[in-house]
């Protein structure tokens, strides 16, 4: 994965994101407090901008940047955790040019460390660690993996959500009646490594 | 969604330059920020209070900011906590060396981005110290989740460690008296329409005319239950004991009261919830020694209240006492 | 209808109970009546200022009683006028032997049930003064008709009548500075969502998503004119022009700005007007002296607000500046 | 007309205004503020109730403790309006044991006169006074008039008021958007005429 792929990946997340605003929103209306699509098309349209007018050393500080973009514009619960997960990222892959896909796995493996210690959820409390955490140790454990079993592996983590009881986020002040929609995260999180995924894919191809 | 506004998106800002311009005496606007500070911030020789979370709770939080309460209160998207870079350029603007006290509600986002703000600040050399209200008794406790959310409640934290601080409390100092305020108020509200989130452009929830939400959170999540539409008197039974569960009140103390509109309910409502309430407590035996009704932390248009209760030491009732001149409350 | 009550009928009753229980330093209750009077009512030495009205428009008109501002405050049903039996009852307690002002809104119940009631006084043997308010623009002045409405800017007669009596003035001065904010203050409104008196149980009238009302009574009044929703800027515009016409401002004059909430519209949402009638005024050259933003004079749960300009003079500016012990008003 | 007849009039008053207290308070939506018919079935309520349990020594002093209860209960401008009704027309009956239809018809016409002084209204500017003053005037001027055609006139006066434009009260700050509505005080006192003329009827019969 070399600089355009990375600015690939993030505009297509960003323009899924924007098509999903809504969807995201009224997920968080059901067990949230109904921002987090604005929040994430808020964060990711000012990504995409940032991506398109400057240019970056190397991808580490392209996701740096990417990092500081989503700390100061999302805001809410999304902000700092997607925020710490591209930190995390960066520091990965500071002063790299391009990576392989096992990099850029072990960068989200940090990514999600980071998440798991700023958020202190685990698997299974209906958060966007469900997503995070098979989908990249299952990457981790098979990288020769194919996208698009890759991606309907992720689509079906973000199912699983549906049947949780939440215990971290907004959503666990609801208990059992937060069970029985996708968590927002969750989908959110799914936006952006289907998103990945895909564009892998073309870039093998 | 009938709203006097302009766009949807610039709501906050729009809000916070009109609110520098109701009360330029008392507030200065951040330039390019989302702060407002005292007009005099920094203060010479005076521990700092900041607060702050998503905006839509006017008049919290930037009502609270002047003499005797907030040095600084950051203003996130309409219900979304603010970034971390805001609530550090608040903490540049008023801390005078003397360390800055944050008071955050329990929310995840607000804990997080707040905590990655004290980071910067650390880093910055300034003195920080944290406090995290979680008033609201209508979800269990438990080790295992978040924990309780804070609502209004909060505000006494505000007013309680602003004293304190503008008395010339030590960091420590500050710091002790603001937990010892989330550790003796209680709260919990009910709902009746839900709020609409400007960008969003629809409500939070949808409710039928017969029914009312209880233990709603401040920002349109739903509560822990849904029942019909109760009256004045149930609902502040239900109230009363839920709070009072949480509290161990004996025959000599003394508690604060305070009846917030969470945005549409007209006052006539909220005082006749507060007789309701008087009535109750009077019952019970427990000692109101002074009453709050009005609108102190709302959720946009929402209508429904909350009841809190303050249970009063000499110190707290000292600070709860002492001067301060902020927008609204003096 | 969903309202926090406990019975239609009751409604104003209660909600008197639940004032005066919050308030019981300020406030005192004449048993048997709708009447709200000062705690240490009758002030020896003082002229006396009643106001009163339909129910409703919470915190009017309770909620200005107290030290510097009303001795007594008489509450009709909901929107309403008292009838002249409590009204008297009210003047009787605060008389302390130097007459009663009465400050009534223009509409035809009010004007003549004080009428009626000042009638019974002057029986009685009481001095009585009465000034009518009418600073609603909205509708064309005309000796044709009933004439203009009272509305917000009744406030500010509220509170400079009752700065003046507090200050020793006699009926007459007192009296006299409370017809020189009359002819000094001009308001206008506007409502996006109607009201619903609680023994009616539906709304005041119908309004599409749409529509906006202009130029709107406190009483759910139809306005004088609907129109498609507009901005604030443009509801700025409008109420700014309107309100300006009225009034003879030079380069020097200085005004006192009141933006009102009328129940259901959140304080974000008055900001934002305040920022647009900010903008626009400075444009004008129009000195803003001071600034007030919140719920003054509400409808129920009315979602709307109103403007009010009141010019400023020396006296006036004292007057208004005069502290005022009340629970809404500080 | 004796007390009985009295006492039957102001409790059919009661009972037709009980009947259309929404129909009042609907009209007074449309070009007021949505009271009246809370209003007046308040104040004619209290009314009745006082007429159930007091004794009066004579019809004025009946009429006296009518007004005095509209005074003290209705509130709002039909309050002192036909509370001052009541009072003129208890002065003029004073000290009477019953009276013939003229004394009742020139009673009535004190108390229009004491509607207009109070309330400065004059005929044409849609208020009550566009049913008392045509109907008391046409009585006055034919005492032996029908009681069928009396009905008839008022209901007739009543649905004049729609075409008018309110120049008085709440209603005249609409201004044009005033017409087109029955004056919901011209309604109710069609309704006080009314059963005045229902109870003279079977009274007479
Ligand atoms: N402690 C946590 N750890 C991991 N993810 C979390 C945590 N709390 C919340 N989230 C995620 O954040 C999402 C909500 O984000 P958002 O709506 O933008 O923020 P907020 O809840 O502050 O409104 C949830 O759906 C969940 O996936
Ligand atoms: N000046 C007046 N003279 C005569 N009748 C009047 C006058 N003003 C109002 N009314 C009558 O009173 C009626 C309204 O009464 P009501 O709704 O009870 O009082 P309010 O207008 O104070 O709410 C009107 O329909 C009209 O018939
Ligand atoms: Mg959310
Ligand atoms: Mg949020
Ligand atoms: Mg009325
Ligand atoms: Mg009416």
């Amino acid at each position: 994965m070399n600089q355009q792929n990375m600015k690939d990946w993030l505009i297509l997340a960003n323009e899924r994101i924007q098509e999903q605003k809504d969807y995201l929103s009224e997920l968080d209306r059901a067990i949230g407090d109904g921002d987090h699509g604005v929040n994430m098309a808020r964060g990711f349209q000012e990504v995409s901008n940032k991506l398109a007018t400057q240019e970056f050393t190397d991808i580490g500080a392209m996701l740096q940047q990417v990092a500081m973009t989503l700390i100061g514009k999302v805001g809410g619960a999304s902000g700092p955790l997607y925020g710490t997960a591209f930190l995390k990222a960066s520091t990965a892959l500071k002063g790299k040019g391009e990576c392989t896909n096992i990099d850029l796995a072990n960068a989200l493996n940090e990514a999600l460390k980071g998440i798991k210690l700023r958020g202190k959820a685990e698997i299974g409390e209906k958060t966007m660690v469900d997503v995070w955490e098979p989908v990249v140790s299952k990457w981790l454990d098979n990288p020769e993996a194919g996208m698009d079993e890759l991606i309907e592996f992720t689509h079906e983590c973000m199912v699983e959500t549906k049947a949780m009881e939440a215990k971290k986020g907004r959503a666990a002040y609801l208990g059992k009646r937060s069970i029985g929609t996708f968590d927002p995260g969750a989908v959110s999180s799914e936006l952006l490594f289907s998103s990945l995924f895909t564009v892998l894919k073309g870039a093998a191809s | 969604m009938k709203k006097v506004i302009n766009n949807p998106e610039a709501v906050v800002h729009e809000m916070i330059e009109g609110m520098v311009q109701a009360y330029p005496d008392k507030l200065r606007h951040l330039e390019g920020t989302t702060v407002i500070v005292r007009a005099d911030a920094p203060v010479p020789g005076k521990v700092a209070v900041i607060s702050g979370g998503g905006s839509g709770h006017e008049p919290s939080h930037a009502g609270y900011v002047g003499r005797g309460m907030l040095d600084a209160a950051v203003a996130g998207e309409v219900f979304t906590s603010p970034t971390p870079d805001q609530i550090y350029e608040g903490m540049k603007a008023i801390d005078s060396g003397n360390g800055v006290l944050m008071v955050i509600k329990n929310y995840t986002g607000d804990v997080m981005n707040f905590e990655m703000a004290a980071e910067l600040a650390e880093a910055e050399g300034i003195k920080v110290a944290k406090v995290i209200v979680n008033d609201d008794v209508a979800v269990e406790n438990s080790t295992f989740t978040t924990g309780r959310r804070g609502i209004a409640g909060t505000v006494f934290v505000h007013k309680i460690a602003g004293a304190k601080a503008e008395k010339g409390g030590s960091l420590e100092e500050v710091e002790a008296v603001a937990n010892k305020v989330i550790s003796h108020v209680k709260s919990m509200g009910i709902a009746l329409t839900p709020c609409t989130i400007p960008a969003v452009g629809k409500p939070g929830f949808e409710i039928s005319e017969e029914e009312m939400e209880v233990g709603m959170g401040i920002h349109g999540e739903p509560g822990i239950e849904r029942t019909k539409v109760k009256t004045s008197h149930e609902i502040a039974e239900l109230l009363v004991e839920k709070v009072l569960a949480e509290h161990q009140l004996t025959a000599e103390d003394k508690v604060a009261v305070l009846i917030n509109g969470l945005g549409a309910t007209p006052l006539m409502e909220l005082f006749i919830f507060n007789k309701d309430v008087s009535e109750i407590l009077a019952k019970k035996g427990v000692q109101v020694y002074k009453t709050f009704v009005g609108e102190y932390m709302t959720s946009i248009e929402m209508a429904g209240l909350s009841l809190s209760i303050l249970k009063l030491d000499d110190e707290l009732t000292e600070l709860l006492e002492a001067p301060a001149d902020t927008a609204a409350w003096k």
